[in-house]
Order: structure tokens, then C-alpha cells, then sequence
């Protein structure tokens, strides 16, 4: 299981800021497959990848990034802060 | 070297004269402080959102980074969330250093990656809605020249 | 715009917030606190002169050729001449401008000018005598970044 | 008649802040000829232009600069404001 985490619109499509998901994917990419097969809010979510980025247990990283061993996944559109 | 992530206001005069007052050898105090900017009077508020946990950890790490890379004596993140109205302080740094170039480039290091690497985001609020503030390229780009 | 010529200590922090209260479109505040450094302990004073007359005259034109070059909403610069302690604020400017890199960019101008063109002169006072700061190279070339 | 001003180690090696110049010196560079070759004094402070800076009516200029109409000149060392 892995705490999944979504924020800004990212959060608000797929309706929920954090949820524990049953997987066996090995990559982010394949934790995003996964989810986009599950339901049409996840695949619009999902739909370009270039405008999302991705951590890993708190630290930024890329899709290509291995999920061994990771507890936690987080989901969330270029920030904005300062 | 300090780094606060909160949701109350903060006041950013205060805040420099608490990070100047312990300084031994710097000369130079470079602050920058950013503010909910209203410049067509519709702004009703600017909601922001942020990685609890990570947030901090990411600018820990900016913080740390700027001390080492330009020798400072000192450096501070201030960074709010939640609800905030029109013209308040979003956040601010402050960098103390020796002279004044360092002291200025690390504050803008400090900025660039704030800008597009700590987990913030942010929505405008207005009478016709509220909508995600786009990153900009150009926010993306400023990184490149600290990348040696 | 305000430019400020005394020999009194200011409030650094005071000056940054009274500076910020009237900003109505600007996302952007940078301040740099200039402070006597102190580094091996044996500063007793710096005597700072000045050109009565000229200096106001030639801060008011380097604060305007920033209002101008950059759109600022404000500027400031406060500085001091006479005689100062250790570890005390020198002088101190701020900008305010719509986005953050004007802001940076100006503040950066006016400390260039201030450091090479405005008529003060400092000399440091130690238990060892008296002596004249010498002008650096680095100040004036960091000047050429400006001429177009 | 000019007022010829000096400040920081021009200052000091001229002995005074101030003084009142009877001169027809058409230039910068005319007058501080003629403060040359009054006393050793001058002589010194002026004896490395490049270390030195010029105003005329209180506007940075050059050595080259012209003097009619003028009435305050001041010698002064490289500024070291901020």
C-alpha cells in the first residue's frame, strides 16, 4: 500500500487530497497507468503529464523514478509559491 | 538560519530587525518580501496550498544550500498558507553576508527555486471565481544560471 | 520616492514597513541594509563624509533614473554620514515593483551608484589609527552592467 | 572667483575644506595647474589624477571639463558610499 497524495487542481479533479492505494507498479509511471485505467477523473487528471510533477516519499523526482520500497506518492501541477 | 511555514501574518519589519540584530560580520542584509498584489482592486483573496511535511523539508534545503554556496552568516524563509486577503505579505527571505553582491544573489537564489521548486500553490479569488495561478516559464528559466 | 541624508540611526525595519504601508500595485519589495562590519573586533568608529549639497542632489538622480528605468511604484534611500559605531546600519535602500526581478534589479542598480558615484567618502577608525576605505575595482566595473 | 572644494584625503592633504580661488582657468585641468605650482602642499594631493575625482557646480565631470560660468569646483577621492 502507498499514501497517494494530490494537490492544487490535480486534487480537486480527482476528488480527494490523499487515498491508499493497492499497487504493484514498480515506476511512477506505472502507479500512473494504473490509475489512469481506473476512472475517467483519473485518466483527466492524468491527461498531460507536462504540467504535473511528482515526489516521492517528499522528495521531487521524475516518472521514470522506481517505487521500491516508497510510502508515499504525491501528485500536484508547477508550483507557484514565493 | 530560519525557516517558518505558517498561516498567520507575519510582520515583515520586525522580522528583519530580529534577523539583523544577531548579526557579528556581515555587512551587508538583503530582504525581499512578497506581497498579494491587487492591481485591479478584484482580488478577494489568494488561497494557498502547501505539501505539509515536504514544504518545510524543501526549504530547509534551499535555506541550506544558499548558506554553504555564498558563505552566509545567516538566512531566513518566512512562507505563508492558507486564506489571505489583498495586499498582505505572502512571504519573505532575508540573507546576511559579508558584502553586498552575495548577499543579494543568494536572496535571489532563495526566490528562484521558492518560485518553482518549494511546494506552494496558488489560487486568486475574485467575484468571478477562483482559478490556479499559472506557472511561468520564465520562473523555470530564472533557475538555469545557478545551475553551475 | 524619498532620499534621506542624516547623520541620527534609523530603524531599518521601521523604515522597510513605513516604506511598504503606501504600496498599492506592487508584488515585489527588496531592501539592503548596509551595517559597519566588525570582523576582527577593532573597529572603534567610521567616520563617513559627505558633499552637502551634491549627495542629496546626486541620490535623487540615481533614485529617479531607477523610478524611471524599471516602472518602480517607490523607492528609498536612507543614508548616513558622521561619525558611526560598530555594527551599526549605514544606510539602507528599498524598492517596490510589480514583479520580483525588477525589484531585485533596481535595488542592485542603486547600490552600484550609491558605492561608486554618490560623493561620500569612509574612513575606519581602529586603536591602530585612522584610514581612508579605499575604492574597489570590482565597485566600478559592477557598474558597467548598466550602461546600455 | 571659484570656490574650490575638498573632501576625504584631498581634504586632509590641502589642510582646508574650502577656499575662495582668484583664477582665469578656462578647464578643470588649467586649474589644477595653477594649484600645482602654488605650493608643495597642492603639488601632493594633486600628484595622481587618476585617484582623484572632479566636480564642477556639484555634477561629477572630468578633467577635460570646462570652467566658464562656473562657480564651485571639488576635488575628492574615488566615492566609497553604501
Amino acid at each position: 500500500m502507498i499514501d497517494v497524495l494530490y494537490f492544487a487542481w490535480v486534487r480537486e479533479r480527482i476528488g480527494v487530497p490523499k487515498e491508499a492505494v493497492d499497487t504493484k507498479a514498480s515506476t511512477v509511471m506505472e502507479l500512473v497507468e494504473e490509475l489512469r485505467s481506473r476512472e475517467e477523473r483519473y485518466a483527466l487528471a492524468f491527461s498531460d503529464l507536462n504540467s504535473m510533477r511528482v515526489a516521492v516519499d517528499q522528495d521531487l523526482t521524475d516518472f521514470d523514478a522506481p517505487l521500491s520500497g516508497a510510502r508515499e506518492v504525491a501528485f500536484f501541477p508547477p508550483m507557484t509559491g514565493g | 538560519m530560519r525557516v517558518v511555514v505558517q498561516t498567520e501574518r507575519f510582520d515583515p519589519g520586525a522580522e528583519l530587525n530580529r534577523f539583523s540584530e544577531g548579526l557579528k560580520a556581515s555587512g551587508a542584509t538583503v530582504s525581499f518580501t512578497g506581497i498579494t498584489r491587487d492591481v485591479i482592486g478584484e482580488l478577494q483573496a489568494m488561497e494557498i496550498e502547501c505539501y505539509p511535511g515536504m514544504t518545510e523539508k524543501a526549504l530547509k534545503q534551499i535555506a541550506t544550500d544558499a548558506m554553504t554556496r555564498w558563505s552566509l552568516e545567516d538566512a531566513l524563509i518566512i512562507h505563508r498558507h492558507g486564506r489571505l486577503k489583498a495586499q498582505e505579505e505572502i512571504m519573505m527571505v532575508a540573507t546576511a553576508a559579508r558584502h553586498r553582491v552575495a548577499a543579494f544573489d543568494a536572496a535571489q537564489f532563495l526566490m528562484d527555486y521558492l518560485k518553482s521548486r518549494a511546494p506552494f500553490w496558488k489560487k486568486e479569488v475574485t467575484r468571478e471565481g477562483a482559478s490556479w495561478v499559472d506557472a511561468k516559464d520564465i520562473d523555470e528559466d530564472a533557475l538555469t544560471r545557478w545551475q553551475d
